[in-house]
Formats: structure tokens, sequence, C-alpha cells
């Protein structure tokens, strides 16, 4: 019941991840398809093994990794601003090929 | 079934986290993305509540919506150059971007759908303590973290030097 | 460890490679280069000597000098060395070479980054030529083909990132094959349920599977036959020695193409007798087609260093077909052969070398009457051209004569017709060495700027006069060398063929 | 015997090549010179003791009790085993034939030794340049020489065959700056490498029937009662025989698998001694310095292919269909060579056809030698005459190099009228072309009627068809004595001394050589060499009538020479004006040297070897290079995908995502 809204919202991230262009805007939609997953793994760790904690350390960890991927994320896309003015994922492809 | 109070606080959770993020995804003001995600951030903490895993739902709170929240508010007043905002999305990604999503939320929903049982009982459980989950976190062996507790810490550690490094001013 | 003679043939060119670090000018790297390889002619002196005593001495083992260590247990690997004639008169023939080979590249460009590229070359050459062990083989294969893209690359002529990358990835492509033939070797070298072995001597006593062999035998016969230049997978020689520095072909021509042969003889042919001889007949044709049409393409080239490249293809063509012939005599021949061709090849190369460094072209139009100028190279490149085209008394002749001798013995008439095509290859060699000789040395001087031009200098002298002895060695005491090898191709090998 | 002489006539001279050929240029000419007349005088007075020995010592090793001549192995070193029946030996065979070729071998090479003492220098005295590697390569060829005829093995043989055919190549070769000397001693060296394919095939062949190299045990076999002769065992001998008697050899194309051996190893013998279709080397070999002609391309290489089937003759008479091959192949070459020899301009030109025509005599003999007739009269008289013609037509070459050392040309037209000038050269030429006509009492006379007698033995068809060439020998070579010696006065150029003769090292070699022209034919012959050993008294036997006919052929011929050529007169121009297109084919040797350009050039070269090369570098050198295109290609095809822009790749991703969650879905429908 509860996986509904969490579906939704994964496609909301997925929505926002292919048509943003700004690089925060991107991450947003990325922690929107984190939050949706993080919540299926409580969700089914509670309603179909009550007893087990690992989908619930599992949500933990994810939380604590998000964190610090978002922290690492963002302290780039502010030096990439710094260097190029601007945080437009397509105009950022000179690490092609 | 569950109790009338439970039904529509779900309600009120479900539609507060799909409206959100809706929002959140189509909103052409990159500061007010970051609003509607915190609120989503919240009706998931509210979610973690309503599945008795209060100590999820507090982290969720205070890393997420404390915490990661506050870094989007900050990098985006950094970022974003006045009156430079908004962005205007091609009517032709937009489209695809929604095919896609569409697709994606068939594709799922058909297996949700035709996998679980959509109004399954919560089954009972004591809500796990924060001793528990202290102890689960410091111990070894079966239903023991430390390992991956010692890696994410170790992983934070790296983060914060990264970050520390790439943000730094030459 | 280090009481096996073998291994120090490995030990001295990582030496040498320590030594070359440590160089700081010039001639700290010359020194190194000449102690090393001195120290390595020595070396294989010496165990030339000891082998014969002990096979005088009655050691009727296939291999002598065994040795063999652990090197990752779970599956095998083992650094195993050992011996037979053929492998000490390749390891000879392949100190020679290194030696005049120095001498030769005198005055290359960033001496101690060429020297460092041409020492590891040799490292991957000897250890390939003392390994029992496939695996142990195999790497150090490897280790011989790779700085060969280095050194032609950056020390190379003309279009030598083209021909580099070209005989790289060709090579590269055999040993894939090689590779594969040599895993399934692996996994057939004992009977079920006895653990498996990379080691050739322990293989060799279980016949493998004749429907693996089958198999098998055209993977690694191919993969070693594209390092021996044979048709259709001959077409890295022209372009890679082209381009090659002088001592890079030597060596390459000299010894890295000996590697397929010897490779083909030791893995192909001595693992999987049964497949080759019914198989032989598809590589005969090959080969036979390898010596006359390399022969035959020779004859219109105007660069010096494809004519002998496709001269080499020739030669080498006859390699292989001679040991394709499986009987005693051919596969002396082709050993023979294998140590004449290296020696004569690389006598070539180094005169092609020395003369381009003075003349600054190769093509043979454009030059002419040099006998006045040079003679003492040009009296050399007769000598070398004379062996090539088997003057008795010279290399070439002598191998020549036993291939043909030995592959006319083979009771099959197919064979037998194949031989006398093989036999025409004699006649264009003429033709095409006398073209050169002719056109480059002989008649009134083409080029006036030529005049001014000086003869060979002490090191080119001393590096062309040990090639031009060690061919006229072969040439003059053919038996010596033919008994060396002769005594490993003993019965046991031919028992499975009923031979 | 001891071994001592036999092995010093083969080392002094490879050591004076080594000593000359590595030391030469730190030497003075002179001494380079004299140190090689040394070394060939030592291995000339050794090489004639060791005939005098095997001839007149008596020896049983030599001569058994019947009186018989033996074939005597002296030492035989194992060189190169191929397999345990198989090996190549160097060894010293001594037998009749080996024994006067050492005589033969030695004796010329010591006149040409010391006749290029004078011939290598200019009029000032000045030495040639490369005046030591001269005598090095002369040294190198006596050796190789020697080492072929003493043979004891057909692959010594082999091996020696190459060896003089390189000093061969070397020596025509010697004036390298020259580009017509560097193309013949090119097309010299691959028209007898050709030809020595065909020897070695012939080898490999034998080699594998018989499963033996060496002569004893080869030649030994075929005919009755020769094993004892050659000292092998009965039993190897029958054994030898009976391979080739059994029919358990193939028969290939019509022949037995012997007849292709011997015609196959008779074709080395085509090259060395320029038989017909392989005969276009020897007049460009005249490039080389004139001693060099007179001693390789005249009196011994180009005779190595009579050797070489006198050697295996008792293996041809097994097999009469190769022997007619030779006697064929030698009748036409005599003919064309004769006919060629008139209409030529150069003088050593004239002088190598004649050399054709008169090896294609001996080869003419062999071929109709039978023991039948005369106890195989062809055999000796063919040996005969290559002693004989050895020694005349050395003379007659030495006596054009001093001419042509006298006059700077090869050409007779710049001659003329020498005979005053010249007197030594005039009267050792005049004997020269005397021996070579066949006129009593000189040596040439007593061979060629042999030769004749033997022809008729076999069919008269032979014998009227070789007089016709003796007449045709005896009008060609008064013709040129004429053309050089008379026909008109000599012009002296303006600023030229006149024409003398040369000094004692060029006149003496001609004097001695024509002494022996003069009285070789005295010798019997019969007594030393004869196909089984058997002494045979010619004389007892001698056919008057053959020889009265053909003492007129060649008188005829010599007066029809001399009314043509003696004094200048239109009668040549007529003759020419009459026979204009005969004329002109001899004159152009009949297009053979335009059909082999053709046939390399055209055929070889272009039709072969260039398009062999195009498609090596164009079809598998293409197919080589399209994998690596076609890689590359595919490779930028594919790269577009690596666009930077992360949503294309999100994309992809949720592609492919979407696509395996179809997939699940519908299976799991």
């Amino acid at each position: 019941m509860l996986l509904v809204p969490a579906m939704i919202m994964f496609c909301c991230g997925v929505y926002g991840f292919i048509t943003r262009r700004n690089m925060i805007a991107i991450l947003i939609s990325l922690e929107l398809m984190l939050n949706a997953v993080d919540i299926n793994f409580a969700v089914f760790n509670r309603y179909l093994w009550p007893e087990a904690t690992e989908g619930m350390f599992f949500t933990l960890f994810a939380i604590a990794i998000a964190a610090a991927e978002t922290a690492l994320a963002i302290a780039i896309i502010i030096n990439l601003y710094r260097s190029a003015k601007n945080i437009d994922v397509r105009d950022l492809n000179k690490l092609k090929y | 079934m569950e109790s009338v109070g439970s039904i529509i606080l779900y309600i009120v959770v479900a539609l507060a986290m799909v409206v959100f993020s809706v929002l959140a995804v189509t909103t052409r003001k990159i500061l007010r993305a970051a609003t509607y995600l915190l609120f989503t951030l919240f009706a998931a903490a509210c979610v973690y509540f309503m599945l008795d895993y209060e100590f999820l739902g507090a982290v969720q709170i205070a890393v997420y919506a404390g915490g990661i929240v506050v870094l989007f508010v900050f990098s985006i007043l950094l970022t974003s150059r006045p009156g430079h905002n908004s962005e205007r999305l091609s009517s032709k990604s937009r489209v695809l971007g929604s095919v896609a999503a569409l697709a994606m939320l068939l594709i799922s929903g058909y297996a949700l759908v035709s996998r679980c049982a959509l109004y399954a009982a919560k089954p009972a459980l004591d809500t796990p303590t924060m001793q528990q989950v202290g102890q689960s976190m410091m111990s070894t062996g079966h239903g023991g973290y430390l390992l991956p507790f010692e890696a994410v810490s170790v992983l934070l550690l790296a983060c914060i030097i990264g970050g520390v490094v790439i943000a730094r001013k030459r | 460890m280090f009481s096996n003679i073998l291994i120090w043939f490995v030990v001295i060119p990582l030496l040498m490679l320590a030594g070359l670090g440590l160089c700081r000018d010039v001639k700290q790297v010359r020194a190194v280069a000449v102690a090393g390889s001195t120290a390595l002619i020595a070396l294989s002196v010496k165990l030339l000597v000891d082998y014969l005593a002990l096979r005088a001495a009655g050691d009727t083992a296939p291999m002598l000098f065994l040795g063999s260590w652990t090197w990752f247990a779970p599956l095998n690997i083992n650094l195993a060395v050992g011996v037979d004639g053929i492998s000490v008169a390749m390891i000879l023939l392949s100190s020679i070479i290194l030696f005049t080979g120095s001498f030769a590249s005198w005055q290359v460009p960033q001496p101690k980054a060429f020297f460092l590229w041409l020492i590891l070359l040799s490292t991957g050459v000897f250890g390939f030529f003392i390994s029992i062990d496939l695996f142990t083989m195999f790497m150090f294969y490897e280790v011989a083909l790779i700085p060969m893209y280095l050194l032609i690359g950056v020390w190379g002529t003309g279009r030598k990132e083209y021909s580099a990358m070209k005989l790289t990835l060709m090579l590269m492509g055999g040993s894939a094959f090689l590779m594969l033939g040599l895993i399934g070797i692996y996994y057939h070298s004992a009977p079920a349920g006895q653990p498996l072995t990379w080691n050739i001597l322990e293989i060799v006593n279980n016949t493998i599977d004749p429907g693996w062999q089958r198999f098998l035998f055209p993977m690694t016969f191919v993969g070693f036959g594209v390092l021996g230049a044979m048709f259709p997978f001959h077409t890295w020689s022209p372009d890679g020695h082209a381009c090659a520095p002088t001592a890079v072909s030597m060596l390459h021509a000299g010894v890295l193409m000996k590697l397929g042969g010897y490779g083909c003889f030791r893995v192909a042919i001595y693992l999987m007798p049964q497949a080759a001889n019914e198989l032989a007949w598809i590589f005969l044709i090959l080969t036979g087609i390898s010596v006359v049409y390399g022969a035959f393409s020779a004859c219109v080239q105007t660069d010096l260093k494809y004519i002998n490249a496709y001269s080499s293809v020739s030669h080498c063509g006859l390699v292989l077909f001679a040991i394709l012939m499986l009987n005693t005599t051919a596969m002396t021949g082709a050993i023979m052969q294998m140590l004449s061709h290296g020696l004569m090849t690389a006598l070539f190369f180094a005169l092609i070398g020395m003369i381009y460094g003075r003349t600054h072209t190769r093509d043979i139009t454009k030059m002419g009457g040099l006998m006045r100028i040079m003679p003492y190279l040009c009296v050399c490149y007769v000598i070398a051209g004379m062996a090539s085209l088997g003057l008795p008394g010279l290399s070439g002749f002598v191998a020549e004569m036993t291939i043909f001798v030995g592959s006319f013995q083979h009771a099959d008439m197919f064979h037998r017709v194949f031989t006398i095509v093989a036999c025409c290859s004699i006649v264009i060699t003429a033709v095409y060495i006398l073209r050169v000789v002719g056109k480059l040395l002989f008649g009134p001087v083409y080029d006036k700027h030529h005049l001014e031009l000086t003869d060979a200098t002490w090191w080119e002298r001393f590096s062309t006069v040990g090639l031009i002895v060690s061919v006229a060695a072969i040439g003059c005491f053919p038996n010596f060398f033919s008994n060396l090898i002769k005594f490993t191709f003993s019965p046991e090998i031919f028992k499975v063929l009923g031979m | 015997m001891d071994a001592t002489l036999p092995i010093l006539i083969l080392a002094i001279p490879l050591g004076m090549f080594l000593v000359l050929g590595l030391a030469g240029c730190k030497m003075s000419h002179k001494m380079a010179g004299v140190l090689g007349c040394l070394g060939m005088g030592t291995t000339l007075v050794l090489a004639y003791t060791t005939a005098f020995t095997y001839f007149f010592s008596g020896s049983p090793e030599f001569v058994n009790a019947a009186g018989e001549r033996l074939q005597a192995v002296i030492f035989n070193h194992t060189w190169l085993a191929f397999t345990d029946k198989l090996v190549i030996r160097l060894g010293f065979l001594l037998d009749p034939i080996s024994a006067m070729m050492l005589v033969v071998i030695t004796t010329i090479s010591f006149m040409v030794h010391l006749y290029s003492m004078g011939y290598m220098r200019d009029h000032h005295g000045v030495y040639e340049r490369g005046f030591q590697r001269f005598y090095a390569f002369l040294s190198l060829f006596s050796f190789s020489m020697l080492g072929l005829v003493v043979a004891t093995n057909i692959f010594q043989m082999y091996i020696f065959w190459e060896l003089v055919g390189a000093s061969s190549y070397l020596l025509i070769g010697f004036y390298y700056v020259k580009p017509s000397a560097v193309s013949a001693s090119k097309k010299a060296f691959i028209v007898t490498r050709f030809a020595d394919l065909g020897f070695l095939i012939g080898i490999l062949i034998l080699s594998y029937y018989t499963g033996t190299f060496n002569f004893t045990e080869l030649t030994s076999a075929p005919v009755e009662g020769m094993a004892d002769v050659f000292n092998v065992s009965e039993t190897t001998a029958l054994s030898v025989k009976s391979i080739f008697e059994s029919s358990a050899t193939p028969v290939f194309l019509g022949g037995s698998v012997l007849t292709w051996a011997l015609v196959l190893i008779f074709m080395g013998g085509m090259g060395k001694s320029a038989m017909l279709p392989l005969h276009i080397w020897l007049p460009d070999a005249m490039e080389g310095p004139t001693p060099v002609s007179a001693l390789i391309h005249a009196a011994t290489m180009v005779v190595a292919g009579v050797y070489l089937v006198a050697r295996l003759f008792p293996l041809y008479l097994m097999e009469v269909t190769a022997l007619e091959f030779v006697t064929w192949v030698g009748a036409f070459t005599a003919l064309y060579a004769a006919i060629v020899a008139c209409t030529q301009i150069d003088i050593k030109r004239v002088l190598a056809f004649s050399t054709i025509s008169q090896i294609a005599f001996m080869m003419v003999s062999l071929g109709v030698a039978r023991p039948e007739f005369h106890h195989g009269l062809g055999y000796m008289a063919s040996m005969f005459h290559l002693f004989t013609h050895a020694m005349f037509k050395a003379l007659l070459f030495l006596g054009a190099g001093a001419l042509i050392h006298a006059i700077g040309s090869n050409d007779y037209t710049a001659m003329h009228g020498l005979r005053k000038y010249m007197p030594v050269t005039h009267w050792t030429f005049l004997i020269g072309c005397l021996a070579i006509a066949g006129i009593i009492p000189f040596s040439g006379f007593f061979s060629k009627d042999e030769i004749l007698s033997s022809c008729l033995g076999n069919s008269t068809f032979i014998y009227i068809w070789m007089s016709l060439v003796a007449g045709l020998t005896a009008f060609y070579m008064f013709r040129l004595y004429y053309l050089i010696f008379w026909w008109k006065e000599h012009k002296i150029p303006e600023g030229h001394h006149a024409p003398h003769d040369q000094p004692w090292t060029m006149s003496l070699p001609l004097v001695i050589l024509a002494a022996i022209s003069l009285v070789a034919g005295f010798i019997p012959f019969g007594k030393f060499v004869t196909w089984n050993g058997h002494p045979y008294d010619f004389m007892a036997h001698f056919d008057w009538s053959v020889a009265a006919v053909s003492l007129c052929v060649a008188i005829v011929a010599i007066v029809l020479a001399t009314a043509m050529y003696r004094k200048e007169n239109p009668l040549p121009d007529k003759f020419r004006a009459a026979l204009p297109r005969l004329w002109e084919w001899a004159h152009h040797r009949f297009y053979w040297d335009e059909l082999y350009l053709f046939i390399t050039h055209k055929i070889i070269f272009d039709r072969i070897c260039r398009p062999i090369a195009w498609f090596d570098r164009h079809i598998i050198d293409g197919t080589m290079d399209a994998f690596a295109t076609v890689t590359h290609a595919a490779s930028r095809a594919i790269r577009p995908l690596q666009s930077g822009q992360v949503q294309l790749y999100v994309w992809w991703y949720l592609l492919g995502a979407l696509a395996l969650g179809g997939i699940t879905m519908l299976c799991l429908l």
C-alpha cells in the first residue's frame, strides 16, 4: 500500500532526472529516487519479514551514504560552477571520449 | 483492516508524497524544487514512522531534511545567477520524459499489482528500540553491522576530505 | 635456484636492466650492454660445452639442466626450465645476435631507453627458449613481443607508428589463438583424475585426445606461425622490418621469428604429433606458398629492407615447411635453417642499417656502385647474399640441403612434389639477391654525393665480422651443429607416428 | 696412398684464396701475383705427382692384376650426415678421369696465373685495380674445380659445382664498374643456377631410390662385372642395380624414374657446359678478363658437364634414353654454335661459340659411346677431346688475350694483318687453329677423329652431322685467323705505338700450350682413360677411312676460308648477301637472348613477380588492413554514444531497464 506513492515518487525522480538540465535539479530528482527505494526497503522489511532488521539497516546506511554523496556532488557542482559559470549538464560534455 | 485514523494518515502522507514529488520535478524555480523535496522527505519520514521504524524516521528528518536540503539550498544560492534561475524545458524532452516515466510506472505498477497484496495487514512488531539498533550497529555476527558501519564512517571521512579538497579555493 | 645455469639467461638481462637504470651517460650504457651481452655469449658457450659434455657422458634424457620452481600453485604454473640441443642452438644464436646487435646500435639516439627495451625483449627471448612450462613460455613470449612496439614506434623510420601497430596487433592476434591452444592443451594435459600440468615433458607422456588435437594443433600452429611469417599472416614482416631500427630488425628477424618456428615444433608438433601428421598437408601448402611467393615478391621490391623481409618470408617458410615433414633430417634442417637464417638476416639488416645510415636511402634505384665507396660493407653484403642464396661453405647451403634431402625422404608423393616446388626457391633467391648486388654494389656510382661517404667504423666491423664468422662456421662444420640438433629428434618423438 | 698430397692439392689453393682475399689489400700487387703463381705452381707439382703415381706406380690400390685401373678413395671425411646412409663426405677419389682432370686443371690454371701477371697490367706496367682480388678469385676457382673433379660422392660434386659457379660469377664480374660485366655475371649465375636446380632434383631422386650419394656405389652397379673393378661388394652393386630394374620404381610421364633423374642431372651439366637451351650465359661471360675466359670458360669449368656425365656414365648406360637425349642435345648445340661462330665479330665471342661447339662434341661422344662398340670408344674419345681441347682452347684464348691487350679492342675489325707485328702470338694462334680444325698431326685431329669414329659406330646420320660440324669448325677458326692476321695491312691509329708481342710472362704460357697442342695427340690415351678402367689400344683399331674423310673435310673448309678471307675481297659480302636471312639470324645467335629476355622480363617479372607483389600489398595486406579499418570504423560509429551527455546515458540505461522489465513482465504473464 505504501509502495504505490513510493513508486510514483520514483517515476517522478526518473522524469526529473532525464528532463531537467540544472544539475542541482537532477540531484534533487536523484534524491527522490533514492528515497523511493529506501521506502521500498523499509516496507518490504516491515511487511514480509517483521523480525528481521536488514531492510531497516540498509535504509539507514543508504541514507548515510546518500548524504555523503550529495555533499560531494554539491562540492563538485560548486566547483564546476566556479570554473564554467554554468551548471547545465548539456553544456558540460568536455569529458567525453 | 486498520483503523480509520491510520487510513486517513496514509492518504494524507501518500498524497503529500505524490504531489510534492511531482511538483519538485516540474517546477521551474530551483529553490522551490528544493522546498518541495523537503516536504517529500518529510512525508517519507512519516512513512517510516507509520512502519514503526522511529529511529529511521528520525534519521530521515535529521539527515535529509536537516542536512541535505540545507546543502541544496546553499548550493542553489551559490550557483544561481539572479534572474536566471528558471529553465525552459522543451516540450519534446518533457513528452519523452513523461513517456519514459509512465512506462516505468506501468511496468513496476503491473509488477506491484500482480505480485503484492496491496492491502496486506501490517504484522505486529515490537518497535526496535534505540538500544537494539545501537547494539546491532556495534556487533558482529548475524544481525550485526559493525563492518558496514565502519565502512560508512570511512566513506564519510573520505567525503569530508574530498569535499574540502574539491571545493577548496585555489 | 641460481645453481641452475639456465636461470642465469634470464637473470643476466634483468641485471643488465638494473644496470641500465643506474647509467648516467652513453658510455656507461654501452659498457653495460657490451658487458652483459658478452656475459651472455660466454654463458651460452659454457652451456653448449656443458651440454655436449653431459651428452658425451651418456645422458640420454630428452632435456638437460632441468629445474622447476613453483610460481602459482593453484594453476600448477611453474618456472620450469630445461634445454635440449635445439634450445642450446637457439640460445647461442640469440646471444650472438644480441651481442652483434648491441654493436650495430652503437650510435642510437636515446641509448638508455633503447637498450632498456632491447634487453627486456631479449629477456623474453631467452626466457622463452629455456622454459618448458607452457605458461611461462607464453609469458616470456609476450614479454618479447611488447617491447617491439615501442622500439619500432619510437626509434623506427618511415611509417613507424603504422608498422609498429600492425606488427603488434598481428602478433597479438596470433597469440590470442595461441593462448586458446595452450589453455586447451593444459586441460588435456593429464588423464582424467590426475593433476593437470603445463610442463611439456609431462604433457608429452600423456597423449592428448586426437579429437582435441585436431582442434588445438591448428590453434597453436597458426599462433606461432604468425610469428614465423607463414603465408598469409606474413604482412607484418615487410612493414615491420622496413621501419624498425637496425638492431631491432636484426633481433626480430634473427631471433624473434625463430620463436615462431621453435614454438611450432616444441608445442604444436611435439605435443600433438597425430594431428600434425593428419593436418600437415594444409600447412604444407601454406608454407610451400610462403617459400615461393616470398621469393617472387622479393624480386620486384626496390626497398632493401622489403627485399630482405620477403626473403625472410621465403626462408622462414622453409623452416615451417621442413618441420611439417615430420622426419629427423628435415627437422634438423629446419633448425639449422633457423640458425642460418637468423645469422644471415641479422647480417643483412646490420649492413642495410649501416648503408642506410650513410646514404639515407634504402631505394636500390637511387644507389649504385657502392663497392668503390665502401668496399668493406659491400664485401660483407656480397657474403651475406651468397649465404642467402645457398653458397656451399656458408650456412644457407647446409640448412637448405638438409631440408631438401630430408623432405624428399618422405614416403608420400605429395610431400616430394612439394619439396621440388620448394627447391625452385633457390633459383628465385639467386635472382633477387644478384639483382640487388648488381644494382647496389656494382656498376658506376649513381649519386656523386655518395663518393664522400666513409667505410665501416670499428664497431660496425666488429658486429659484421662476428656474424660472418658464425655463418661460415655453420657452413664449414655443419656436422657439429647437425649432431647437436639431431639428438633431440630421438625416436621417442616419432614413436606415436610410427616413423 | 698417403693422404697428405691430395689434401695439400686442395688446401693450397684454398689457403691462397684466404690469404690473398683477407690480406691481399695489405700486400703489394707484385707480391700477390708471385704468391698466387707460387701456390699454383706447388699445386701443379703435387697434382702431377699424384697423377703420375696413379697411372704409373702400379700399386694394387690403383691397378688390379688384370691391368684394369681402379677407383681409389684416398680419404673421405664426413662433412654432413643427413641420415645414416645419406652422408655428404668431402673426399678425394682417384680414378683415370679425375687424375687426368687434375693434370688439366693445374696446368691451365698455372698458365693462366703466370699469364695474368702480364695481362693484368697496362702498357706502362701499372697493375690493374683489384689485382690481388683477381688472384684470390683464381685460387678460389682452382680450389673449387679441383674439389669438383676429385669428388667421391655426387653431393660433394654439387657443393663444388656451386662453388665454381660462384667463383665464375665473381670473375666474370671482375670489372664490376662495367654494367655489361655485371649483367653478364648475373646472367651466368642465374642460368647455371637454374640448371643446378635440375641437378639438385636429380640428386634427390637418385638418392631417394638408391639411398646413397657415393659414386662408387652408384656407378659400380649397372653393368655386369663392374663391381670388382670399382672395389665395391657385389651385394651393394646388385642392390642398386635391382632397385632400378625392379618394377617397384614408378614411371613418371612415360619415363622411368632413373631416366628422369639422369636427364635432370644432365640438365645441371647442360647449364655448366652451355648446352643448347642454357647456353646463353657463356658468350656474355666473355666480359670477364681474358685469362679467366681461358681458364674457366674454355678449359675447365665448362667441361664440368661432360665430366659429370662421364662420372655417372655406367648409370647412363642403364638408360639409353638418357644417353640419346645427351647425344641429341649435343648434336644440336654443336651445329648451332658452329653456325653462329661463323658470323661473330668479337673474337672472344667466336671462341666462346667454338667452345660451346667443341663441348657439344664431347657430349655427343659420350652419348654415342656403347660398350659394344670398340669397348666404349666414345667415352675415351670424349675425355681425350676434353684434354686436348682444354690445351688448344686455352692457347687460343690466351692468344686472343694477347691481341686484345695489344689492340685494346675485342673486334677483329680493329686488328687485321697483325702477323708481322706479333709473330709469337701469330704462330701459336695458328697452331691452336690447326689443332682445333683437326689437321694431322696436331692434337685435335686425334681426339676428333676418335669422336667421329665412335659416332659412326652408333649411327651414320650422327656421323655425317658431326663431320659437317667439324668442317664448320675448321672454317670459322680459319676465318678468324685470317681476319686477325691477314686480310689487309694493319693500320696503326694516330698517336699509338705499333702493336708488339707481350712480355715473357704472357708469351711463355702460349709457347708451352702450343707445344702441348702439337704433341698431345700422340699420347696413348686409351691406355690411361677408359670407361671401365680396362686399357685399350686405340691405334690398333684405328679407322683410316674416317680419318681421311675428316681430314679432307677440314682441308676443304680451310681452303674455303683461305679463299674468302686471306686478302681483302668482296666474297664474304656476296655470301652474306646470298643468304641474308640466315646470316642475320646467326649473327643474332638465333635470337635466343631476346627470347630469354622476353621470358624473364615480360613473363616472369611482369606476369608473375609484379602481380604477386601487387597481390601481397593489396589483397593480403589489404585484408589485414581491412580488419583494422573495420574495427576502426566500428569504433567511430559507436563513439557518439559516448557523448558526455549524462542524460543520454540515462536514456540508454532506462531503455535497457524498461526492456528488461518488459521482458520480465511478458515472461511472467
